[in-house]
């Protein structure tokens, strides 16, 4: 027997994803994108780890979701309101979307995964995280703040206007 | 006895000393012309010289054997041995080709190609001494190929194939094949039809140089013990035959004999060489060599080799012969006639071989050779004074020369009685009666049909002999020796450098005709003794008491009969003209056959469609329907597979990312399948 | 806390399974380039919700660790995504991807 | 717990505060008259020198360990870490020094050089994690700048483009590795990559498939920067796109830290599982070599054709990963031909920088005549191409003469390791089909402007380093060869196959 | 570690130098640079002679050998195999360095932008010619040269190497120098040809690396001795492949028929020097590559495949032979001329003697020499006509009498005539292969025997109606002006064609050190056949009267037969 909030969240999760991705207004599609990361983030707290559940909640719908609406405010309307797919290639990428749901979803099903029982261990503490991360992670933490540095670096020099910059780059 | 080198430094130099001669005479050429001619003629004397030296020791019945070494990974020497037969060879070889090489003086005088003359001349003496005083078959294979190179050179020496250089009547074609041929296209054939015989040479050599490890004559000799291996595997009386391959094509006798008759589009005086001294008779001398040691091994039942040559012998001896009736050329009849000729020596040698007594008929074909080789030189260089006289090569075109050119005609007419077989004062007389003789004392069960066709061939001979001096010498003039008078050219008689070698040689036939008898017992013993010192074969008793002059009666009767019949028909049509020899071409059957004989027998059409036209379709064939579509298509049939598949790759690579995506996104399925497979 | 014991790791593994379906046929399907980002999106909190279930699964921090680590990336992702997205608009005045097409072969 | 004076920790700290120093320092200085991009190239060279310097001090000094699989951080200063490394800074220093040339006069050098730096950090320690988190975060590490990097000719539509394609494709791939990740971690409970293979060793028969869907993931993910076929469609538009230098770096750099990823992760899959999905790799390597090369036959654009020929030597280095459990020479063969092919190739993408500096252009067409005009560049690219074709005594020679060998002396384990080597040497033989038709266009055809073109200072030099490189390691390619051996991770108590003559 | 270096530096000064050469020409002309690379080539067969001396004198083998890498040593080695090989392609360089002046300045006039054709027919160089195109020519000389001398070590690499990946090394360094020279100086679709030349080959050099790779493998080792030694090991199933990959890769090497696609075009479009050295020096080095690394490191397994080797020959003989026959052009006839002498060789490598395989390696000698010479020939005509179609050519004996005469005796050397080495290389090797076939009793061999001896006579049809064609018949009109071609031409193919001719007549040379070696080879194996053993030659006293003896005994049971 499923839970009922399971069920809840997973079809909002699900649905919002498929709105976020079908819908006319790109606009609309942001939100959706938001609304199924917070689906995510529930997803996180009925599996105890609240944490992740509100990093979740402050990167993705904070930022992200954010950072996509603005990028749409910035790109013109009329790209914004034309859905151009094409038939074929839209069959095939429902074709291959349930194979690959066929097919990596059987694979766990069959798989030792699919276990009855599986939450058996307790839920962990949330203070090892940060203990876990600040030891063993360590490194990863510089890293990861390089990769977050270069992100930022990227992302302001393609940000910027060309206008100051006059040369030509590139004869093709 | 196996001497140093510098101990038998004058059996060397038969051989090294035209050899040097032809290095050094385009040195000498670049200085003096004249200078040139004579020391070249002054090489050839120089080896007749060397050879000369040796006659003493020839009639003393012994022999110089002298090695040096040569191919040391092989274990192989190189070698001279001069046995009496060797020397009598090299004797005749080199005074004939000293005789023909001052003649060339005269009958070349003013080419200006006289350097290649002159070389070639001298290797082709080189050559040919090689082969006559080497010890080893190997080196005999150098020899024997230097006179087919030589005699490529040779006949193809005007290389320019001006029109008066070819030989044929042009614009005939038998069965549609052209019986007319430039110089090269003759050098060519030569070359090409004598390889045919020495690849078969070589065979035999290989065959025998596998089981005994040398090629040397007196190895071979001493040790049989690689004859038996080879008996024991069928393999002797082969291995025998390949070798007489060898002397087929160089002697031109059937079937290989068709280059002969192209080979007169060179120089008369190589004609000469080639005819008298050298090449043709490399073949006879190559079995006279082979011959007594393969009887030696006669237990062995080398009785087969000796048959298959004295049935080639007496093939090609009438197929030329036929094939010399009808031929309007002066060379092309004696060329004919030396064929024909080698043809009798051949089946004296074979005869020999399956005959009781070996040395009779060893002599008698040995002793042929040597007659053949004075007469047919001499007839050779008159041919060519007539030819350098009338400047036409078709006997139509002569006529009545005897009163121009007395001394020709006279010294022509001596040999052609001797080719003909005069009886009792030519030594073509003898010569042929002894191989009569020995043909019919053989005791070998076909010794009839040989004999018969011995006999038929000499009515022949005599028949087209005299022809030749018919419508050379005798009749009126024709219209082409008007013409040429009337362009101011005057017919006379040539130069005494020209007719005193080959009168030389008439009268040397004559005297030895006169003294035949007493010659050809001579040689008989010297033989003899050599075969039964050398090689150990004595004399059985004679089978057939002699009688006048030791002549065999049958033999004797059938070769004055011969002679006769021959004369007298030839007499009648072409020197008294008592009869039109137009009349065969009213006949129907008369017609076919001079026209059968005038083809030759279609021989040439079969080679040129078999060995020529034949191959070179199929080759062409091949050529245009694999070499040049399949191989060569395997290139752009390789590159267009390439392109397509690349167009196909590119195609698929859209610039659209979705499509890209797609094929991530499939790829992981496809991956997933891979690893579960 | 609130968490149900009926609910088994294998539906976590599903709905995961299927978020990512879900995305990958936004990119194959999607033109636009900021939907394209949104399917991304999709995937990568597909795969942050795998690792936290099966932190819980095994009781082990690192899941959730990891899953900390992803998301900030995902995130480092979109910036540049957008950047690249908006230089793209620049130049075309047009995000949809399957025009860009002037590379292939 | 960290050791800080351990090699991958020092070239992080290096050429990460170097790479963040750079962007602030430009923030800083607002005067003209100094040429910026000439002062950060320099900056930049002289970091990746000492970092490359470090390395190679550490590894002469024996400091490092050997060949390391399994460690119990997330970073581990062994060989195989220390040999990616000296590779991976090699392409950067390369494509640093010619940026001196190819960047002058364009955008933002600051950001430039910057993210080459932090890219460059990424791959590096992408070779020395030993914990799958630590390899995500370099792996994006990596990624990111680059993605960036391929864009950045803004005003240029194609760059754009290129980097579009490979961004989706790095975003996509990069979520599917965490997925494989996860699905590892929660078959083990760990992300140690150490601690994972023990936990796998006795692992429930029931857990399989899920990890073949890991394994089949992760070839997914490192497949795509490998430039694995079917992963590969991203890759010639892409680097053909892509500023020719940053081109060289996906290239040779990305390329290669995708493979030392693959090296690491593939650890797993052979403790874990039975060997079958060797056959899967050698299916892939097989399609790659060829694909790669066919697409190759066609193209008409230098830096399109570098692209797919990397395509076709990806799949040759994959003979090596294909054949790891079965032949102890085939990774060592691996390894030497990605250090070798990173030279390559760089060298082959310097050139086409050159030419575009030289020239503006990047068709074949405009490389008519290119011997007479450049002659310099003209022949370090044919050097560097028939190297790729494996025409000895080049570096490229011997080490698919390795590879090869190695597929050979796997023949009595596996029956399809011969056909490993057949496909390999016929696909290298067809490959000189194109690689030569490039020297022709040089070589033997002529243009209609046949005047000299200057080449650019910095790039001879790195071209002339490159042409040292490719012909003194193919006189002697043993100490190339030997080190790459001893890099290898010891797995050679898996394969069953006798020690060969090459020995380790 | 070798105590002397000659054959290191005979290999490497030629590399080494080849930049320089490209200097040298550049700076101060092609008569400068002729003479130095003839100098450096000079100087590296003088360094090979040194130890080939000590060779001649009885030591079996001389080697050097440095430490290399993880796939052996680098080891040099000169010894009765590869003496011949690597002596005839020194001796071929050197002498055609000189041969190449000349030709290559025609060749480059010809080529240059804005010269029209055959400006100058005959005499390059003597004409008057700009600054710039004094420098464009020396430029190329230049160029020509340095390619030259690298083209030049690779095949002497090959020859000498003591390790099989130190074999394909150098087999594929001799390639890309070749593949440039065809390109630049080529006629035609040079360049399309080139690359085809350069594929084919390289496919054909591949599929040996695997056979190489292989063998190593399963040796345990690569260099040549622990190849030998450990043969062996190597299971049976896969010796089929290795040898078959040995044969097919060297094959097309050998251009071996269905093989061949590259060979008429590389031939008959390269320069004609370098005509000269692919045709006989480079392809015969795949017979060198079935020798060494087949018959000699593999020896089991010779006997198995010999027949298929024969009967390969076979077609390639007549093959060659017959398409040769149907050219025009005189390149394409040397071209098929040399796929057929390859047959040849092939024929005497399949015939399991000693003497057959001896006779197949004289065959490289001498068709190294009389090929060269022909293409030499050609190249003569080419540089005095301007054609190389037989058809436009005719009767030039008279006016290039030293061309034609040399050229004879090339073209006696390629039909096996003697006195020139190729009789002395023929008879050998059709010797063996008779032998085999006596021995065995093996009618097939027989019959393989009888027509491979009879291609001679194909050989000899389209070798003398080339020269036909060329030197004898009518003079067309418009060659009634033509010159003798210049010493450098006539007296190198002067010195190659007095070689064959010393070679013929004093084979020891080569033949002695060759046979012992194959000899030695294949001691331990009695299904291939050794040299014959004469009985020695009889010692008069003794031996001629005991044939004396028994020739008195068979006589008389002669006599009695009948």
């Amino acid at each position: 027997m499923v839970d009922p909030i399971f069920v809840g969240l997973a079809v909002l999760t699900v649905g919002s994803a498929i709105v976020a991705l079908d819908t006319k207004e790109l606009i609309y599609g942001a939100i959706g994108l938001a609304i199924s990361m917070l689906g995510i983030a529930g997803f996180f707290l009925l599996l105890d780890a609240p944490f992740v559940a509100m990093f979740q909640i402050a990167v993705y719908v904070g930022a992200v979701a954010v950072l996509i609406i603005f990028a749409v405010m910035l790109v013109r309307t009329q790209a914004l309101f034309t859905v151009r797919e094409d038939k074929g290639r839209k069959a095939a990428g429902i074709i291959l979307m349930l194979f690959i749901m066929g097919g990596l979803g059987a694979t766990l099903l069959i798989s030792g995964l699919n276990t009855p029982g599986s939450f058996t261990a307790p839920p962990v503490d949330i203070m090892a995280i940060g203990q876990e991360m600040l030891t063993y992670y360590s490194p990863t933490l510089i890293v990861m703040g390089l990769v977050l540095a270069g992100a930022v670096i990227a992302a302001l020099a393609l940000a910027r206007r060309e206008d100051v910059e006059q040369k030509d780059e590139r004869a093709s | 006895m196996v001497t140093e080198f510098f101990d038998a430094i004058n059996v060397w130099l038969i051989w090294i000393l035209p050899f040097a001669g032809a290095a050094i005479i385009p040195a000498i050429a670049k200085g003096s012309k004249s200078a040139r001619n004579y020391i070249a003629v002054g090489f050839a004397l120089a080896s007749a010289a060397s050879a000369a030296t040796l006659i003493p020791t020839a009639l003393a019945g012994h022999e110089v054997h002298s090695q040096v070494s040569w191919i040391s990974a092989l274990d192989l020497k190189a070698g001279v041995l001069a046995d009496p037969l060797a020397i009598i060879m090299t004797n005749l070889v080199a005074w004939i080709s000293f005789l023909i090489m001052v003649y060339s003086l005269g009958y070349m005088h003013g080419d200006r190609d006289l350097t290649r003359y002159w070389f070639f001349m001298l290797f082709f003496i080189g050559s040919m001494q090689l082969i006559v005083i080497s010890d080893n078959l190997l080196m005999v294979f150098f020899g024997w190929e230097g006179v087919g190179l030589a005699s490529y050179a040779l006949i193809g020496f005007w290389y320019h194939d001006r029109k008066k250089d070819y030989v044929g009547v042009e614009g005939h074609r038998a069965g549609g094949i052209a019986m007319w041929t430039a110089p090269t296209h003759a050098g060519m054939k030569a070359f090409l039809m004598t390889k045919a015989g020495d690849v078969m040479m070589l065979a035999g050599m290989f065959l025998i140089f596998a089981y005994a490890g040398t090629f040397g004559f007196k190895e071979l000799l001493a040790d049989q013990g690689w004859a038996q291996a080879m008996a024991a595997e069928n393999l002797l009386v082969p291995a025998a035959v390949l070798l007489f391959g060898g002397a087929v094509g160089k002697s031109a006798q059937f079937p290989l004999n068709e280059w002969l008759l192209e080979a007169m589009t060179g120089p008369t005086s190589v004609s000469a060489l080639i005819h008298a001294a050298t090449m043709v008779k490399a073949g006879v001398f190559l079995v006279a060599r082979i011959g007594p040691l393969f009887f030696a091994l006669s237990a062995l039942n080398t009785g087969q080799f000796f048959e298959v040559v004295a049935w080639t012998g007496a093939i090609t001896a009438f197929l030329l012969a036929t094939q010399a009736l009808v031929s309007p050329e002066i060379k092309k009849v004696l060329a004919y006639s030396t064929g024909s000729q080698i043809g009798y020596m051949m089946m004296a040698l074979g005869i020999a071989g399956i005959s009781l007594n070996y040395v009779d008929g060893y002599t008698a074909g040995f002793f042929h050779l040597m007659s053949h080789a004075m007469f047919k030189a001499s007839l050779f260089m008159g041919a060519g004074a007539v030819l350098h006289t009338v400047h036409s090569r078709f006997m139509t075109d002569m006529g009545g020369l005897k009163k121009y050119m007395p001394k020709t005609y006279m010294f022509m007419l001596l040999a052609a009685l001797s080719l003909a077989g005069a009886p009792l004062f030519t030594s073509g007389f003898w010569s042929k009666d002894a191989i009569f003789a020995a043909v019919l004392e053989s005791g070998y069960s076909q010794a009839m049909p040989l004999f018969i066709m011995a006999v038929v061939v000499a009515v022949m001979t005599a028949f087209y002999t005299f022809r030749m001096i018919g419508m050379t010498f005798f009749g009126g003039k024709s219209k082409h020796v008007e013409k040429i008078e009337h362009e101011g050219h005057h017919v006379h008689e040539v130069g005494a450098v020209m007719w005193v070698p080959f009168g030389i040689l008439a009268v040397a036939t004559i005297i030895v005709g006169v003294s035949g008898f007493l010659f050809e017992e001579q040689l008989h013993h010297l033989f003899e003794e050599y075969l039964g010192e050398s090689f150990g074969i004595h004399e059985a008793a004679p089978a057939t008491e002699r009688v006048f002059l030791n002549l065999n009666p049958v033999a004797a009767a059938a070769s004055f009969g011969a002679f006769g019949v021959g004369a007298a028909l030839g007499y009648v049509f072409y020197i008294a003209r008592k009869a039109d020899p137009a009349a065969i071409g009213r006949n129907i059957v008369t017609r076919g056959i001079w026209t059968f004989l005038y083809n030759r027998w279609y021989l040439n059409t079969a080679l040129y469609w078999g060995g020529v036209i034949g191959p070179m379709a199929i080759y062409r064939f091949i050529w245009r329907y694999f070499e040049s579509t399949i191989i060569d298509g395997i290139n752009p049939a390789f590159q267009g597979a390439m392109t397509y598949m690349s167009r196909w790759v590119k195609g698929s690579q859209t610039g659209i990312t979705q499509t890209y995506l797609f094929v991530f996104g499939a790829g992981i399925l496809i991956v997933v399948m891979l690893l579960l497979l | 806390m609130w968490s149900k014991k009926m609910n088994e790791l294998v539906d976590f593994l599903i709905v995961s399974v299927v978020l990512v379906a879900v995305g990958i046929y936004g990119l194959v399907v999607k033109r636009n380039a900021i939907r394209m980002l949104i399917s991304i999106e999709i995937i990568a909190n597909a795969a942050n919700l795998n690792l936290v279930a099966f932190s819980r699964y095994t009781g082990n921090i690192q899941g959730q660790v990891f899953a900390l680590f992803s998301i900030a990336i995902a995130a480092a992702e979109v910036a540049i995504g957008l950047g690249l997205i908006i230089v793209a608009y620049r130049l075309y005045k047009e995000i949809d991807v399957a025009e860009f097409r002037s590379m292939k072969g | 717990m960290v050791d800080l004076t351990s090699t991958p920790i020092l070239v992080t700290v290096i050429l990460g505060v170097v790479g963040l120093a750079i962007p602030a320092i430009d923030a800083g200085r607002r005067e003209r008259g100094i040429d910026r991009n000439k002062l950060y190239s320099a900056i930049a060279f002289g970091a990746l020198a000492v970092a490359m310097g470090i390395v190679i001090f550490k590894v002469f000094t024996g400091e490092v360990l050997p060949a390391v699989a399994f460690s119990e951080g997330v970073l581990v200063d062994d060989l195989f870490g220390s040999f990616f490394a000296i590779a991976l800074l090699l392409v950067s220093l390369m494509m640093t020094a010619s940026s001196w040339n190819y960047w002058k006069g364009r955008s933002n050098p600051a950001a430039y050089y910057s993210l080459i730096l932090l890219s460059s950090i990424g791959m590096v320690l992408i070779a020395y994690s030993t914990d799958l988190v630590m390899l995500l975060v370099a792996w994006e590490l990596m990624s990111l700048p680059t993605y960036a990097l391929a864009g950045f000719a803004k005003r240029d539509p194609v760059s754009n483009e290129a980097a579009i394609k490979y961004f989706m494709f790095g975003a996509l791939s990069s979520a599917l590795i965490v997925f494989a990740i996860g699905l590892v971690y929660g078959m083990t409970g760990t992300t140690n990559i150490g601690d994972s293979v023990r936990a796998m060793t006795n692992l429930d028969a029931s857990m399989m498939p899920v990890g073949l869907l890991a394994v089949a993931l992760f070839i997914a993910g490192f497949g795509f920067k490998m430039g694995l076929v079917p992963f590969h469609m991203w890759l010639p538009d892409a680097y053909e796109g892509s500023p020719a230098t940053i081109g060289g770096l996906l290239a040779a750099g990305t390329k290669k830290a995708g493979f030392a990823a693959a090296l690491r992760v593939i650890v797993l899959g052979m403790f874990a599982l039975n060997a079958d999905w060797t056959l899967t790799l050698a299916i892939l390597a097989v399609f790659t070599m060829t694909i790669g090369n066919i697409g190759a036959i066609m193209q008409r654009s230098v830096p399109r054709i570098l692209a797919y020929s990397s395509i076709a030597q990806a799949g040759y280095i994959m003979i090596g990963i294909a054949l790891a459990p079965y032949s102890d020479q085939a990774l060592s063969g691996s390894l030497f031909h990605i250090i070798n092919h990173a030279v390559m190739k760089s060298a082959g993408f310097i050139a086409v920088a050159a030419v575009a500096v030289g020239l503006s252009a990047y068709s074949l067409e405009k490389y008519r005549g290119l011997a007479k005009r450049m002659p310099i560049t003209a022949i370090v690219l044919s050097i560097s191409l028939l190297s790729l074709a494996g025409v000895p005594p080049l570096n490229g020679f011997w080490s698919k003469l390795v590879l090869f060998g190695a597929a050979i002396n796997a023949g009595p384990l596996v029956e399809w390791g011969p056909w490993l080597a057949i496909a390999g040497v016929l696909n290298s033989a067809l490959s000189l089909g194109y690689y030569a038709w490039i020297m022709r266009k040089m070589y033997m055809e002529e243009g209609p402007d046949m005047s000299k073109v200057k080449e650019p200072r910095a790039i001879v030099a790195v071209l002339v380093f490159a042409l040292v490189f490719m012909v003194g390691f193919g006189i002697w390619h043993a100490p190339l060869l030997e080190f790459a051996s001893q890099a290898v991770p010891d797995l050679s108590f898996m394969s069953g196959a006798a020690p060969g003559p090459l020995g380790r | 570690m070798a105590e002397s270096f000659f054959l290191l530096a005979a290999t490497f000064i030629p590399l080494l130098l080849a930049p320089v050469a490209y200097f040298v020409g550049k700076k101060s002309g092609a008569g400068t640079v002729t003479w130095f690379s003839f100098g450096v080539l000079a100087v590296s067969t003088g360094l090979l002679a040194l130890p080939a001396l000590a060779l001649q004198g009885g030591m079996s083998a001389y080697v050097e050998s440095y430490q290399w890498s993880q796939f052996g040593n680098f080891g040099l080695r000169l010894d009765g195999l590869s003496l011949p090989f690597a002596m005839i392609i020194y001796i071929l360089c050197t002498v055609l360095a000189i041969y190449s002046k000349p030709y290559m300045i025609h060749k480059i006039m010809e080529d240059m932008p804005g010269a029209s054709r055959h400006e100058n027919p005959g005499h390059g160089g003597q004409v008057t010619l700009t600054a710039d195109q004094q420098s464009y020519v020396n430029h190329h000389m230049g160029l020509y040269f340095a390619l030259y001398l690298a083209f030049s070590m690779g095949m002497f690499g090959t020859v000498l190497a003591t390790n099989v990946i130190e074999f394909y090394v150098f087999f594929e360094l001799m390639l890309v120098p070749s593949f440039f020279l065809v390109a630049f100086y080529g006629y035609g679709a040079r360049r399309r040809i080139a690359l085809m030349f350069f594929f084919w080959t390289h496919v054909g050099a591949v599929v040996l690396l695997l056979s190489l790779l292989t063998m190593g493998f399963f040796a345990g080792g690569f260099d040549f001795d622990t190849i030998r030694a450990n043969a062996h090991l190597i299971p049976q199933e896969w010796l089929a492949l290795i040898i078959f990959g040995l044969v097919a890769g060297l094959g097309v090497k050998l251009a071996a028929f269905l093989l061949h696609i590259w060979l008429p075009y590389a031939h008959a479009e390269a320069p004609t020097p370098v005509s000269a050295l692919l045709s006989p020096a480079m392809i015969g080095i795949g017979a060198y590559g079935l020798l060494r690394l087949w018959l000699e490191l593999l020896t089991g397994s010779y006997e198995q495949y010999s027949l298929y080797i024969n009967m390969w020959g076979l077609a390639t003989i007549i093959y060659g032979g017959a398409m040769a026959l149907m050219q025009d052009d005189i390149k394409k006839v040397l071209a098929y001329s040399s796929i057929s002498q390859m047959g040849y060789i092939l024929f005497g490598l399949g015939s399991e003697s000693v003497l057959g395989i001896t006779g197949a390696t004289m065959l490289y000698v001498t068709h190294g020499l009389g090929k060269a010479v022909l293409f030499m020939m050609a190249g003569s005509i080419i540089l005095q006509t301007g054609t190389r179609s037989m058809s436009k050519l005719g009767g030039l004996a008279g006016k290039m009498p030293y061309t034609a005469v040399i050229a004879m005796i090339g073209a006696l050397t390629i039909m096996g005539v003697p006195p020139t080495s190729g009789f002395m290389a023929e008879w050998t090797m059709f010797n063996g292969v008779l032998q085999t076939a006596a021995n065995d009793g093996d009618w097939f061999r027989s019959a393989m025997f009888g027509f491979g001896i009879m291609g001679t006579i194909l050989t000899s049809a389209y070798i003398l109606w080339m020269i036909k064609r060329i030197f004898f018949g009518k003079i067309p009109e418009e060659m009634a002006h033509v010159k003798e071609a210049s010493p450098y031409v006539t007296a190198t193919m002067a010195a190659f064609a007095a070689l064959s001719l010393i070679i013929g007549v004093y084979p020891d040379l080569f033949l002695a050190p060759v046979s012992d070696y194959v000899q030695g080879m294949f001691a331990d194996y009695p299904g291939v056949l050794p040299i014959p053993e004469g009985s020695g030659l009889i010692e008069p006293a003794e031996g001629s009267s005991v044939g004396l003896e028994e020739g008195l005994s068979v006589g008389a049971e002669a006599g009695g037969n009948h």
